[in-house]
Parts: C-alpha cells; structure tokens; sequence
C-alpha cells in the first residue's frame, strides 16, 4: 500500500533553508512570494492489509524515527488503498 | 535500437565510431555485434577510455624515476616516500557532468578519484581540486561556482577526508565549458599495493558496494563529445553520489586487504563494468565469463547493454582468493554492502556475458584493447605571440589603485569563501591547509609530511602551449619548494578542445612536450593522469588547462614554513631576480588583462634550470632554519605576492622599488623562478646564495606594523588589503 | 581513565578523538560499534564527530536509534558522563540526552574555521572541571547543521539553569563570532545534571603539534581529569 | 494564496537517503515498509489574483530554483484559493 507522509516543521521553530530560499527567490524577481517553509515528503510502501492499518504504522514509523516530534508535525495519506 | 537486431553502422555512428571503427570491429568478431557488444566497443574505444588521440603524446612523457614504484597504467600512480611507505594518487576530470549537474558532477567526481587510490590499497589522506569556471559576470558562473563547491565539499566532507588545496580561476572561454579536476593522495605500504590484472583461471570474480542502476549509461562516450546546447537539453541520467556508501565501500575494501584476500580489484569508474572486467582480463592476459543475472541491480528489466554500461557509483570488481571467499563476505556484510560472485576468470582471453540463460556477448579481448585506435592526428601550431614591451602595456594608475583592482580582481582575490565549505581538517593531520602555498599533511604518526599542490595558468598554456606546458610543472614546483618539501613526482589533467582541429591538437602537442621536458628538467616523473577532450561548446573551446597536481615530502613537518610574514627586522629577498629584470614582465599576465585590458602577447619564458637551481636554494634556507617565511610568485607579481604575505602575517613589509625602469613591471611582472623570503639572518642567507651562486636582490624588510608600505607612498593597512580581497567571491555569492 | 568511543557507519572522526584521548591519559579508549548493545563500566563516552548514516533523514537521527545508544542513555541514566562532538551532540539530541535541536547552518553552507569560545558559568560539572568561567578557547569547527536552535522558554532555561557551557566570542575582528547563526551564540550545552555536555567546535582538531591551536587539548585535558576523579 | 510543492527525485534517480532510511526503519522492527523515497515539500504564500496566476508562478520559480529539473520533478497544489 502506497503512503505518503508529510513531515514539516511546527510553527515557530526556525526555518533557516525557507528563509534563505524565500530570499534568493525575491534576488531573483519573485518577490511575490513569502513564507516559505521547507518539509519533507516521504513516500513508502507498507504491506498491510488495509488503509486503517497501513496508517497506523506509518504512524508509529513517524513516532519513532521519521519525525523529530520535539520540532516538527507529521501527516499521513495512504494513496493506493488497492 | 533493439539487443536483438543485428547493428548496423548507423548505430554505431550514433554512439561516436567512425566507419572505419565499425569496419575494424566487423573484421574483428567475423560477425555483426549485437547492441551489448557494440555498446562495449564504443565505450573501450571512446576518446575518455584509449586515449586516442593523445597516447602517442602521452608516451613522451618522463614516467621512471628512482621513487616510482609504478608509472601510468594503473588506477593511480605509486611512489616511495620511505620508511617502506608509498604515496598513492591521481587527478581525474569530471567536467561534463558537472556543467549538467554541478553538485552531483562535482561529487562523483571525488568520489571516483577516491576509488581510484583506495583501489589500490591505500587510505586516502587528502583531496585536492582544480576548478575553471566562466566570467565572473556570467549568468551561470554562480549556480555552476556555488553547485561544484557543495559537491566538492559534499563528498569529500562526508567520507572524512581533508580537502586541502586546490585552485579556482575564471575566463569566459569555460562559460559553456567549466573544468572540474578532482585529485586524490593516498598512503599505503609500499610492499602492499593491489593492482588490477585478474590472476589464475577459476578465481571468482566478485561485484561489491551499491547495487547497478541505469544511472550515466554511455557516460564515457558522453564525456568524448562536443557539447552543443542540445546535449544540455537532452539530459542523460544523472550520477548520484553517495558518500555515505562510498565510504562503508572504502572501509571495507581496506579491511579486505588487510585480511590477505583479494588477488586484483578494479573500481567501476568510467563505462563501469565494461572497462572494469576487460582491463582486469586483459591486464592478466586471461578471460572472463560474467552472469549478468547475478549482478545486483536496483531497476528492473535492465538489458545486458544497460548493465555493461551503466556508471552507478560506489561499485567494485574484485578476484579473491576462492578459499577467502567466506571471510571477504563477512566483511562486507558487516558494513551492510552488497556482495556478489558473478563470474570467473577464465583462460579464454574472450569476454563473454551471460544474460537470461544466453549468450549476450562473447568477444575476444584483444582487440577491445590492442585494437583500439590510435591517432597521429594533424596539428598546426599557431603563430607565436609577440613578445609586449612593458612600455606598450603600462598604464598611467597610481600604484595602490592597480593593487586595489588586482587583489579585488577575480582571479586573485581570497579563495576562503570557497575552502571554507571543505573540511580541511579531518584526520588531524592538516599540517597546513589551503590558503597557503602548498598544503601539508602530517604522515600519520611520523615526523614526515607530504606537501601538495594543482597547478596551471592557461592563458600562457594559450599563448606559448610549450612554456605554458613547462610553466605548469614550475609553478607546482615553486609551491612545493616554498613549503621546504622536496618535489617527488606528479599527475596531471590534460582539458582541451577538439583535437580534430590542428590548432587545438598543437597546443596538446606543445603543452605535452613542454611538461615532459619541465618535469624530465626537474625530477618529478610523471606517475598518473587522465586527458578531457573536446571541451567546446558550438565550436568554442575552452583556454587550453593541463593541470598538474604535485606531490614533495619533507622529514620533519615541524621544519616547514607558511607565507605570512612572522617578525619585525628581518630582510626581504628575492630570489631568481636580478636587477636587469626589474623591468618585468606584463606580457599575457594578469596585469595586462585587468588594467592594461589586453590578453595575449608571450609569456614569460621558463628557465628549467634556474627553477631547480632556486627551488634547491630556497629548501635549504627552510631546512637550515634561515627564511622564517616564503612566498613564491605568480600570478600577478611581486607585489601580490608580498601582499600576501602580508595579509597572512603577523606584521608589516616595507619594500623599495628599484631607482629607474618600470614601476608597474616590477611590481606586477610574472617573470619565473622567483620567491620572496623573510630571512632571520640576513649574513647566513647571503652564504648560503653564495654558495649556490644564485644573487638575491634585498627589497626591504618586515616592520612591526601591519601594513606594506612600497617607497614612498603612502602605507596600506593589512585590513584594507584583506577587505579588497576577501569581498569580491561573497559578495558575487550573495 | 577508562573511555570509550562509538562508531556508528559514518563517523570519521573517531580516531581524531582516539588519538587525542590517548595522548592527554596514555590509555587507548574502547571503541565500541553501533551495534553493540553493552558498554563495559567507563568512566566517559565520547561520541565522535563525522556523518552517522549518512547525515540521512535528519543529522544524529539514525544513529540515535542503534543499539549502542541505548547503552549510552543507560550509562548517563546512571550518572555517567557523555561528551558528544558535533555529529555527537547532533545525536545526543536526538536521543534526548540533550534539549534543543541543531539545524542548517544559517548561510546555508558547510563551514570550516576557527572560532574562539568563552566558558560559560555553568551548574556542577566534572567535564569543565579546570576551566574558570570565561576561559577563551580557539577551536575550529565543521559542519553543515550547528545552528542551535530551541524556543524563548527553553533557552532562557538552559542560561538561567546554568547549562550553556560553551559560546562563540570575536575571534577574526574582520569577521562574525558566531559562524552558523546559532542562538544566542550557543556552542555547547550541558545536560541538567551536568554530566552530558554536547559541543560543535572539535577539541580534537586543537591539539597543539602541528594543528594551529592547543587549546583543544587544554579543553580534552579539563573534561578527561574531570571525570576521572 | 498558499501553495504547496512536492519535489521528487525522478524514477531511477538513486536515492541513496531513502535506502539508508529503509534499512534504518528494518533494524527497528519495520520490516513491512519498502520503495521509501524522500523528496521535499515546500509551502509558501504566493501574492496572485487566482490559482491559475500562483500555479504558473510557483511552476516558475520551480524551474529557476525550487526544483534541480535534471533529476527532480515537481508538482504544484493551490491549496488555499481564497
Ligand atoms: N595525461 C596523462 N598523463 C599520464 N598518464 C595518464 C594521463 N591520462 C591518463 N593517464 C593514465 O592512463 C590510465 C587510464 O586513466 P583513466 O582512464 O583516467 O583511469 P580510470 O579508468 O581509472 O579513470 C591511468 O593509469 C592514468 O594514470
Ligand atoms: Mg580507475
């Protein structure tokens, strides 16, 4: 079952790739664009039986290794429910 | 293009073979090659593996020497540095990646010099570069500047191995074209060194390290090309680093040695499996049979041609001892890689492939190797440039303005913003890093030192190809010889244009013999290298680079002495300059391309013997503890030169300039052969000259005050130089 | 002495650190691999610097999950010293050992150079020992991610509780203190009990005899009699 | 207008971090996750009339700098068209 989890950082922690990409982007004539903030996408296989539990492993993946819960939130979709 | 059809010629002339190639390899199977053969004679045959057009060159070359121990021909060249130990390194280009993909070029650049020198059962210890981008003011010099630096540094930091020295220069011939030179120095024993020729019929063949994917296939033929902008665009798959691997790849190959089990090895570098299996089958005069099912792979569905030809980084052939074959797995699976027996050594002296329980190729191994073409290709030397007269290139500038656009210009400006991203101080044993003259690494555990250096100045390689090619080979000298090591031996990266064009094919011809003679004249045989040709884009090539990197040892690193000035009351010398050249010379030197806006003219002519004769003069005067600090000078002359030892000092410099002739010459002339040094004792060093019969000319001494004053005009503070000359590459940075 | 050193896939400065550690106590530190789960009784463990799988997924982040550092928050559990150095203080965060977290360096480079520190005044601690607060020290530092990073709260936690060990000071005058962006100028931290200290700089690289600074030594020599006692 | 990015590594393109995050998620017991490929994802507020208008810049600045094109793709969400 394909999932994808996204992982990014909680309000407030410091962002110092965003910030320095939100300033080579207005460098080069975007400076309509602010806010930026850069997360991970993490897409994987997990061989489950349904979508409930594909996600509830994910879960635990993201718990005890993909995120950093102390700086960043974490989601996750399961794409291919097939 | 199907593996099963028959090929025909247009096939073969879509992966870079002439006719006549396709008529020798018709001739030589008796038979049409399938695609996987076919594919193996256009990568053996390809500019980047025979070294067609530059072999008969490269032939001319010093390679022997008292402290070779093995010359060009192998993965890298070996030389003595005693105690039983042995200096292991090569420089290798990866230029057409890099200007596709800067950051990974970059890395896998490093990443295979790295195998390069491992291969042969050394441990790396430093990493050097020679880098050539576009005009500072091109649009892609940033992105390409910046990618190739993190890749470098990407590389290089991650497997744990210092990058100490190199050089960075910027001209707009590269601007379609950069040059990314990557050398590594390794150290191992000099009675342990593993090669590549695949030894005793039977022997397992084993595929280590990271599994093959379709990664760079036709890499090697790529690197032959021209480029053009449709090459840009059509982006083949990109090589991606990964350092992590190579260094559990590295880790365990060393450990594999150590344990007495491999027999041959041979890293997958350019054209992969390809040039791996047929050099280790016919280096040993034997065959190799191959089951191409058994080779790991991370895609599916890969053909035979895909797999032979694939340049998937971190990968490894090896024949070991069959009855060692349970130990070498151990190894490797402790440091989680891959490995994989996939065929035997056979007496056949064919290589043949297996894939899906068929034949996929079976083709002598002659022919790939002894065959493999060899030009006499026409050359027709341009006209030597004339000879500029100081006079004709002056330019009416107060002297502290022309220092200020000098030091702030492009090519002299400070490196930091650049050296900063390599670690140049892991393994503790960066003795000096970059920065500096040469860099010195500390011979782990011993009282010894290796120094190192790349060097090359292409506008007088353009100008005068043969004092350019000599030139190159001085300057490394001169860089050495200031850290007090003795010059021992070098490599060398030969980038030029299309040598299908005469003028292009003269300047490899000219810089070739040029070097030969250089490093014949000053002992360092020439033990490793690698040739980048048809470095063009849309017909324009690149300024000619034959980068050499150097290697000199010294007995005791506590001996050796840096640039910058160190104490008060000590005279400045020149050596290698009497005063009739006061005048200088400005002719194709930095100073006429950036005041006197004028490239071209001769450049300065290289007296072989002079530069050995001074080079001796200035180890002695380290080694018997008289100069407390050297520079040697370059680009941009004497004055930059001391500037430099000023701005890397603990104190001033006050210099005069001679009473008559030119300011401007003196001052920024790049007459050869010639150093500055802060001596301690001005009656001993005059001895010492005497005895070398080489006269020194006293230019001034060093004064407590941080600044350089030069006669008498007004003294510029160290700070004031350091911001001309750190600012430039930041603020183009950004 | 006893000491003890980690490997974990990656590293490449564990024998910097072994060769530093043997030179200041004349005895060869255990060098222990990721995979093991024991430690035999030290009196420190010292965790490297270099690039732990990798530097993937998150600095420290995989190697914080091998079974080696289980023993390790076993043995500070027990009051045992740590030291980690930079990819070592990367992992001790991730592990929890320490609070905060290290990202991207803010100019978004790899930097290797000199700085020069200030010991803080800290709680107790045996890994400062000799050293009075204020005590300057150059020492180089390199990497990628040694911006410390932690909110308001935590940060005026660590001054007030006395667990900011380490801090950038003017070192080139031409040039920043701090070279990663760092908070507060932060270049080490120490644990609340005092007995885990996590730094960037390499004390390793500072060893007088051909490096251009001893103060590393001065510094390995403090916390190694510290603990030792 | 928030939008968000999705940059992925190109099939075939190796992903030396997915592997190493694999093999890590095995050793801790996750033996059902497999095919794990981690790509970024970028949020920013882009200052455009419609979704129409940010898609086409976020595709731009893709181009000139989010997203190295030769060995990453990148697909771009209008996530709040207000
Ligand atoms: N310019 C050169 N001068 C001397 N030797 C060279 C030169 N170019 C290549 N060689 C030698 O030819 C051999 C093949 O080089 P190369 O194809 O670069 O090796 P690899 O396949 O390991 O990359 C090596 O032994 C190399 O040292
Ligand atoms: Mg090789």
């Amino acid at each position: 079952m394909q999932v994808k989890i996204n992982i990014s950082l909680k309000t407030g922690v410091l962002d110092p790739q965003g910030r320095a990409v939100e300033s080579a982007l207005s460098g080069l004539g975007f400076t309509d664009a602010s806010d930026v903030r850069i997360g991970k996408q993490i897409m994987l296989d997990i061989d489950a039986e349904d979508s409930a539990r594909a996600e509830q492993r994910a879960a635990r993946m993201c718990e005890s290794l993909l995120a950093n819960t102390v700086i960043e939130d974490y989601s996750i979709e399961v794409i291919d429910p097939s | 293009m199907s593996n099963a059809s028959e090929m025909r010629f247009s096939d073969a002339e879509q992966m870079g073979l002439s006719f006549e190639e396709w008529q020798l390899i018709l001739t030589r199977l008796g038979r049409t090659p399938n695609l996987c053969e076919l594919g193996i004679f256009s990568a053996m045959w390809s500019e980047h593996c025979s070294y067609k057009s530059s072999k008969k060159w490269l032939k001319t070359l010093p390679t022997e020497g008292a402290q070779v121990i093995q010359g060009p021909g192998e993965n890298a060249g070996v030389v003595d540095i005693g105690d039983g130990l042995a200096a292991v390194f090569k420089i290798e280009s990866h230029n057409h990646p890099s200007f596709i993909e800067p950051y990974q070029g970059a890395a896998t650049g490093v990443g295979g010099i790295l195998r390069d020198v491992f291969t042969m059962g050394a441990r790396p210890i430093a990493l050097l570069n020679a880098l050539r981008f576009g005009d500072i003011a091109h649009e892609k010099t940033p992105h390409l500047l910046s990618g190739v630096v993190a890749g470098i540094g990407g590389y290089g930091n991650c497997i744990g191995i210092p990058t100490v020295g190199g050089e960075v220069n910027f001209h707009s011939s590269y601007n379609g074209n950069i040059l990314v030179n990557a050398m590594a120095v390794g150290l191992a024993h000099s009675d342990r060194i593993f090669y590549s020729a695949a030894t005793g019929a039977g022997n397992p063949v084993i595929y280590v390290g990271a599994k093959t994917g379709r990664d760079g296939i036709h890499g090697a033929t790529m690197a032959s090309a021209e480029f053009s902008d449709e090459t840009e665009s059509k982006r083949p798959t990109v090589q991606v680093g990964d350092p992590f691997t190579g260094k559990l790849l590295m880790e365990a190959c060393l450990e594999l040695m150590a344990a007495d089990a491999v027999l041959s090895i041979q890293d997958m570098g350019a054209a992969g499996l390809t040039s791996s299996s047929v050099e280790m089958a016919s280096k040993g005069g034997l065959g190799m049979e191959i089951d191409l099912d058994l080779v790991p792979v991370r895609e599916e569905a890969m053909s035979a041609y895909e797999i032979m030809l694939s340049e998937s980084q971190e990968r490894m052939l090896m024949v070991i001892k069959p009855e060692q074959a349970e130990t070498a797995r151990a190894i490797f699976e402790k440091w989680d890689l891959d490995f994989m027996p996939i065929g035997k050594v056979t007496d056949t002296q064919r290589l043949v492939l297996l894939k899906d329980a068929q034949i996929a190729c079976d083709i002598p191994l002659a022919p790939l190797v002894d065959d493999a073409p060899e030009y006499d290709r026409p050359y027709r030397p341009e006209e030597l440039q004339p000879v500029l007269s100081t006079a004709q290139l002056e330019k009416d500038i107060p002297l502290d303005e022309v220092l200020k656009k000098m030091l702030s210009s492009a090519d002299l400006s400070s490196r930091r913003w650049v050296y900063e991203q390599y670690d140049s101080d892991v393994m503790a044993d960066t003795i000096s890093g970059p920065g500096g003259n040469a860099a010195m690494v500390r011979i782990h555990n011993t009282d010894k030192g290796l120094a190192v250096c790349t060097d090359c100045t292409p506008r007088y390689v353009e100008a005068d190809p043969f004092e350019g090619g000599k030139q190159a080979v001085c300057e490394a000298y001169r860089n050495i010889s200031a850290t007090g090591a003795k010059p021992l031996a070098v490599t060398n990266n030969l980038n030029f244009g299309n040598p299908e064009k005469q003028d292009i094919m003269a300047q490899i011809v000219g810089a070739v013999t040029g070097m030969g003679k250089a490093c014949k004249a000053l002992d360092t045989p020439v033990v490793s290298g690698n040739v980048s040709l048809y470095n063009e884009t849309d017909g324009m090539a690149i300024q000619p680079c034959p980068v050499i990197g150097m290697i000199g040892i010294i007995d005791d690193w506590r001996t050796t002495i840096g640039a910058g000035l160190q104490q008060a009351g000590q005279a400045l010398y020149v050596v290698g300059q009497s005063d009739k050249t006061n005048d200088g010379w400005l002719g194709c030197s930095v100073y006429a391309r950036e005041i006197a806006r004028r490239e071209g003219g001769a450049p300065p002519s290289v007296d072989l013997e002079a530069e050995a004769k001074n080079g001796q003069l200035v180890r002695e005067a380290i080694a018997k503890g008289i100069a407390s600090s050297v520079q040697d000078i370059s680009d941009g002359g004497l004055l930059i030169a001391m500037a430099e030892m000023v701005m890397a000092g603990q104190c001033g410099a006050k210099i005069t300039p001679p009473d008559s002739g030119s300011l401007h010459g003196w001052a920024f002339g790049e007459d050869q052969a010639r150093y500055i040094l802060a001596v301690r004792d001005a009656g001993e060093f005059a001895a010492l000259c005497a005895g070398h019969q080489i006269e020194a000319v006293r230019i001034g001494e060093t004064i407590s005050k941080t600044e350089l004053t030069v006669g008498d005009l007004p003294p510029i503070s160290k700070e004031v130089m350091v911001a001309w000359h750190t600012s430039p590459i930041p603020a183009l940075m950004g | 002495m006893r000491s003890a050193i980690l490997i974990f896939p990656g590293s490449n400065c564990d024998r910097d650190m072994m060769v530093a550690v043997e030179r200041i106590t004349g005895r060869r530190p255990a060098l222990v691999w990721h995979k093991e789960s024991q430690l035999d009784p030290v009196d420190i463990v010292i965790i490297p610097g270099g690039f732990s799988f990798g530097d993937y997924l998150r600095c420290g982040a995989l190697a914080a999950r091998a079974p080696a550092m289980e023993a390790v928050v076993d043995h500070a559990s027990r009051g045992g010293a740590v030291l980690g150095v930079c990819n070592g203080f990367q992992i001790l965060l991730e592990t929890g050992l320490l609070p905060g977290t290290l990202v991207r360096n803010s100019g978004l480079k790899f930097v290797c150079r000199e700085t020069r520190l200030a010991v803080q005044e800290t709680i107790e601690t045996p890994l400062l020992s000799n050293l009075a607060t204020g005590t300057e020290l150059v020492i180089p530092v390199a990497h990628n991610e040694g911006n410390y990073f932690a909110d308001v709260a935590l940060l005026d936690s660590l001054e007030q509780g006395g667990q900011v060990a380490l801090r950038y000071v003017q070192n080139d005058p031409a040039r920043a203190a701090n070279p990663n962006g760092s908070a507060r100028d932060i270049a080490g931290i120490l644990s609340a009990n005092g007995r885990v200290m996590g730094m960037m700089p390499h004390p390793e690289r500072a060893m007088g005899n051909g490096h251009a600074s001893e103060d590393g030594r001065e510094f390995l020599t403090s916390v190694l009699e510290g603990v030792a006692r």
